[in-house]
């Protein structure tokens, strides 16, 4: 049956049309397009039937690969994390690549003056493809080794596309390149470690054997767990790691930081809490280890850090990606309160971050592409110019900040109360100062934006004369993808409850309170 | 017939030992072409010390890749760059 | 002292695998120049290949080829015997796709730092952040 | 940097050395590695893939998924090589293709080259096929294969070989190879299996499901190898020749 195949043809449609692109469209970008956007539409189709699947029976899908069982073989577990990761992953890519119909001939040029290089548009489209086969397969596989090997996927694939942007991007990348090798190869190393002593690979299995008492005070085991976690976090630039994330999502072109941003960090805070879950369990972390509240304070610290060093940038892409950074500390710290308060907001927040960070680039790629310029003066008169642009840049601010009714006041609530029952002021305290620094900095854009150029000399604004600035909205398909994921946002926050209740409560692990 | 590596371990401590020697010197040469070159070797003493371990497809694969296609690639670099490295 | 010394000579290629570690990985984030940067990752990862190669080994046993494996005719051996007699498949097969992915990464690495020296026209670190200043 | 680098390896090695002295002897038969999971293949493998090297039905068929996206990470990593430094400089193209063929072409090297490729391909083809039997596979063919271009390239120049082995083809063939892994893989979907059942196959090809899975496991390995050959081939040319396609090495 075709339903019973669900799982894997959201990875296998857009692996096979990465080939069909290299293979077929190598001349046409428009064909290369056309094919990466039925490609992701399939595979958000598959994952919305997937969910649906999942919400109406309410049983785990499992998936083996090749018809082998587990744990010899591979298979994929999807679950109602999973299922909502892989729609918010597909979804979001689904968005940008419509976004990308107009940025991408823009941002990656065949031509350059003197100098021609051939087809990179449609290898762009390639490597989009697999990006995003490598994030859909990170979060549905049931496998630990074969993560590592997705991961790698969607890590070549990321340095490629973020590589493809300004000036100083090649150096900013390599710097990721050598950071993120290093943080896969010490997840490859824990495998190792805990293969040692367990002898299995598959998720499940390995959470049966770790749970013997003679494994649960085991010095490899606790190493294992250790390298695992550091290298997830130094892939999501989780605070004292965070030093290569800024430069790389900065001097990329702004079409690959709307894919990269809000996707690359929130799935590796979806497999920290999967392999801390679903491989280690919650006894494990919070009783026989108990460093959780040394991480909850690094989260903290991070939350501050991210939000004092956005404070300070004039240049909006930079502001964002410390704000990615204070973000990545509020979900890392809100898995390791250790209550079901706390990891819901995180679960939450994985989802509205996905779709703040999203609508948030996607608004600045488009002043980006009006104005060829990134730094906050650009956004000035945006209300006259672009106003459906400054709108959804407005409220993907209100969510950043945590206005209700939009989405980021609900993780928000969440992770508060989670660090409160918890007895974790510091936490509690970073949330809300830092919820107050995003409100400075956003109304100080907007502010910017609301008000037209006063100080600039009449000559500057030619013959429109003054403060009568002219629409010049982007491209439909810039704007179309805009406007959903900022409605997208006001839905997860009006429905909150529903998606709480029905989705993000069932992926708290038993044992939780 | 069944091969013992430990009947062999005084071979494979020399193997061992090279590898590290090359692992060693392949980073504190300052010349890059010649980095690569010791880094071929390196990775021919790894493939050695896999198929003492009896990994011989593993050992194969590091043979061809490591220190066949590998040491082109870091060649092919070394010779479009600053040939001198400062450590 | 006897006792440390059989304990490292039997481990040893754990201590290979430790020491092939730390150089790589120091080399990664200390050396100034970027090639070295790389040759260093390279270090690093045949570091964890050997790690995994040390967990199939077998007292023993044979390469995991089954012999006579052309013709039909039956293996008298027990289960356990047959398990005793072959090395650990299990982690080859991983460091197979782990050798091809470090293939992989240093070549992508090596065309990024040509990339590199074609805009900032050095490939050492400083040299580049000071380029970067300017 | 120097210090920072030095504080945290020195934490690792801390780190991991206190994790060794609870390592199981090294070698030891009755290690959990060794009694958990890899026991079954080596009971099984023979009877449900018919394929005596158990390295090859463990890659290509147990744990054919990994092996599938492995490939994929080298398409990636030829695709990004190809992406960052290809560049034509347009206007003097001609000029570039009319450039003499390097002139110092020693003879004992060519012909020496030329003596050793064919070899090196007929044994690079002995690999891909004879993989189910003895070690190698797909993988090391293919690398073998893209290895023997990569002589006759250092024995005569580059732009000799891209006369032959066009580069505008290198990257469709390497999309072909590893389509032919995930098509076949595909193709059980259509049989009415699960992604990467080979042994669907048999209703197609008329044998048994268990040889249905070794012929399975041949066409996978084929199209590694092609797809390796591909890349590695192109990875040397753009590395070498800094992506102007002229001279190599």
């Amino acid at each position: 049956m075709i339903t019973d195949q669900l799982p894997i043809l959201i990875l296998a449609v857009p692996l096979l049309t990465s080939f069909a692109i290299t293979i077929f469209a190598r001349k046409s970008p428009i064909l290369a397009f056309s094919l990466l956007l039925a490609a992701i539409g399939t595979s958000f189709a598959c994952s919305v039937g997937v969910l649906r699947q999942l919400l109406e029976t309410g049983a785990t899908i499992h998936y083996h690969v090749g018809n082998w069982q587990p744990p010899y073989g591979i298979e994929l577990v999807i679950d109602h994390l999973n299922a909502m990761v892989l729609v918010i992953v597909s979804g979001a890519a689904l968005l940008t690549a419509v976004y990308s119909r107009h940025t991408v001939p823009a941002e990656v040029p065949d031509r350059f003056p003197g100098e021609k290089i051939p087809e990179r548009a449609t290898n762009y489209y390639t490597l989009y493809a697999l990006l995003i086969t490598g994030l859909l397969g990170i979060v549905a596989t049931g496998d630990a080794f074969n993560l590592y090997v997705l991961l790698e996927i969607s890590a070549l694939s990321s340095y490629a596309l973020l590589s493809l942007g300004r000036g100083r991007a090649y150096f900013a990348t390599f710097k990721y390149l050598i950071m993120g090798t290093i943080g896969a190869c010490f997840y490859l190393l824990g495998v190792g470690y805990l293969y040692i002593k367990t002898g299995s690979l598959n998720m499940a299995d390995l959470k049966g054997l770790l749970a013997s008492s003679i494994l649960l005070d085991s010095q490899t085991v606790k190493i294992a767990f250790i390298l695992i976690i550091v290298g997830i976090w130094i892939k999501m630039a989780f605070f004292p790691l965070h030093g290569w994330l800024p430069n790389a999502y900065t001097f990329a072109s702004d079409t690959t930081s709307c894919l990269v941003a809000p996707l690359m960090t929130k799935v590796s805070v979806y497999m920290m809490i999967r392999l801390m879950f679903s491989v280690f369990s919650v006894h494990y972390i919070f009783e026989v280890l108990g460093f959780q509240d040394m991480v909850v304070w690094l989260a903290a610290a991070a939350i501050l850090f991210g939000s004092v060093s956005a404070l300070g940038q004039t240049n909006m892409k930079r502001m964002l990606t410390y704000i990615i950074v204070a973000e990545v500390g509020y979900m890392v710290g809100g898995t390791w309160l250790g209550n079901s308060n706390g990891l819901t907001g995180a679960t939450y927040h994985i989802l509205s971050d996905a779709m703040m960070t999203l609508c948030l680039f996607m608004a600045v790629g488009a002043v980006i592409y009006k104005t060829g310029d990134s730094s906050r003066e650009s956004m000035r008169g945006i209300f006259r110019k672009m106003p459906v642009t400054a709108v959804v840049f407005l409220i993907g601010a209100f969510a950043m900040i945590g206005i209700p009714p939009t989405c980021g006041f609900f993780s928000k609530w969440y992770l508060v109360s989670g660090a409160l029952e918890a007895g974790h002021w510091g936490f509690a305290a970073a949330l809300l100062i830092s919820s107050l620094i995003n409100a400075i900095i956003f109304f100080r854009i907007i502010e910017i934006g609301y008000f037209p150029d006063f100080d600039a000399p009449a000559a500057a604004s030619g013959d429109h004369g003054h403060g009568a600035a002219v629409m010049a909205e982007v491209p439909l398909t810039m704007l179309l993808p805009m406007v959903l994921t900022a409605l997208s946002l006001i839905a997860i926050g009006v429905y909150s409850n529903e998606i709480i209740t029905g989705l993000v409560s069932r992926t708290i692990p038993a044992g939780l309170l | 017939m069944t091969l013992d590596a430990s009947l062999l371990w005084q071979f494979d401590f020399l193997i061992v030992l090279m590898v590290i020697i090359c692992a060693v010197a392949a980073l504190t040469f300052k010349d890059l072409i010649t980095s690569a070159v010791v880094f071929g070797a390196y990775s021919f003493f790894m493939c050695l010390l896999w198929t003492e371990m009896l990994a011989v497809d593993v050992a194969f694969t590091e043979a061809a890749v490591g220190a066949g296609v590998s040491t082109v690639l870091f060649l092919g670099t070394a010779l479009h760059i600053k040939r001198r490295a400062k450590d | 002292m006897a006792e440390i010394i059989t304990d490292i000579i039997s481990k040893y290629n754990y201590w290979a695998f430790l020491i092939l570690l730390l150089m790589g990985l120091h080399a990664m984030i200390s050396k100034n120049n970027l090639v070295k940067k790389v040759l260093g990752m390279s270090i690093f990862q045949s570091a964890i290949i050997l790690f995994y190669v040390s967990i199939g080994e077998k007292k023993g046993a044979t390469i995991p080829i089954l012999a006579h494996g052309h013709g039909t005719e039956q293996v008298h051996q027990t289960a356990a015997q047959m398990v005793a007699g072959f090395v650990n498949p299990l982690p080859h097969v991983l460091m197979l796709t782990a050798i091809v992915v470090g293939v992989s990464t240093l070549g992508v690495a090596l065309a990024l730092i040509q990339k590199i020296y074609r805009v900032h026209g050095t490939i050492e670190e400083d040299e580049i952040l000071e380029n970067i200043k300017e | 940097m120097k210090l920072v680098s030095l504080v945290v390896t020195l934490l690792l090695g801390a780190l991991l050395l206190m994790a060794t002295a609870d390592f199981p002897d090294w070698g030891d038969p009755q290690s959990p590695a060794s009694l958990h999971v890899s026991d079954y293949y080596i009971e099984n493998s023979m009877e449900q893939t018919s394929v005596p090297n158990f390295v090859t039905s463990i890659l290509a068929d147990y744990r054919g998924y990994d092996t599938m996206f492995e490939t994929t990470v080298i398409f990636c990593a030829g695709l990004t090589v190809l992406t960052l430094l290809r560049r034509n400089h347009r206007r003097q193209k001609k000029v570039v293709m009319s450039r003499p063929k390097r002139e110092n072409q020693d003879l004992i090297l060519t012909s020496a080259a030329r003596m050793i490729a064919p070899m090196m391909q007929i044994f690079a083809l002995y690999v891909v096929a004879h993989g189910h039997h003895s070690p190698g596979g797909g993988f090391q063919g293919g690398v073998i294969l893209g290895a023997s271009f990569i002589l006759l390239a250092l024995a005569y120049d580059l732009r000799t070989i891209l006369d032959r082995l066009k580069e505008r083809r290198a990257l469709i063939m390497c999309g072909i190879g590893v389509a032919i892994y995930a098509g076949i893989g595909a193709g059980c979907l259509l049989l009415g299996g699960n992604f990467l059942d080979y042994g669907v196959w048999g209703k197609v090809l008329g044998v048994s499901p268990v040889e249905a899975r070794s012929h399975g496991m041949l066409g996978v390995e084929i199209g590694v190898a092609i797809t390796v050959m591909y890349i590695m081939f192109s990875l040397y040319a753009d590395l070498s020749s800094g992506g102007e396609m002229d001279e190599g090495l």
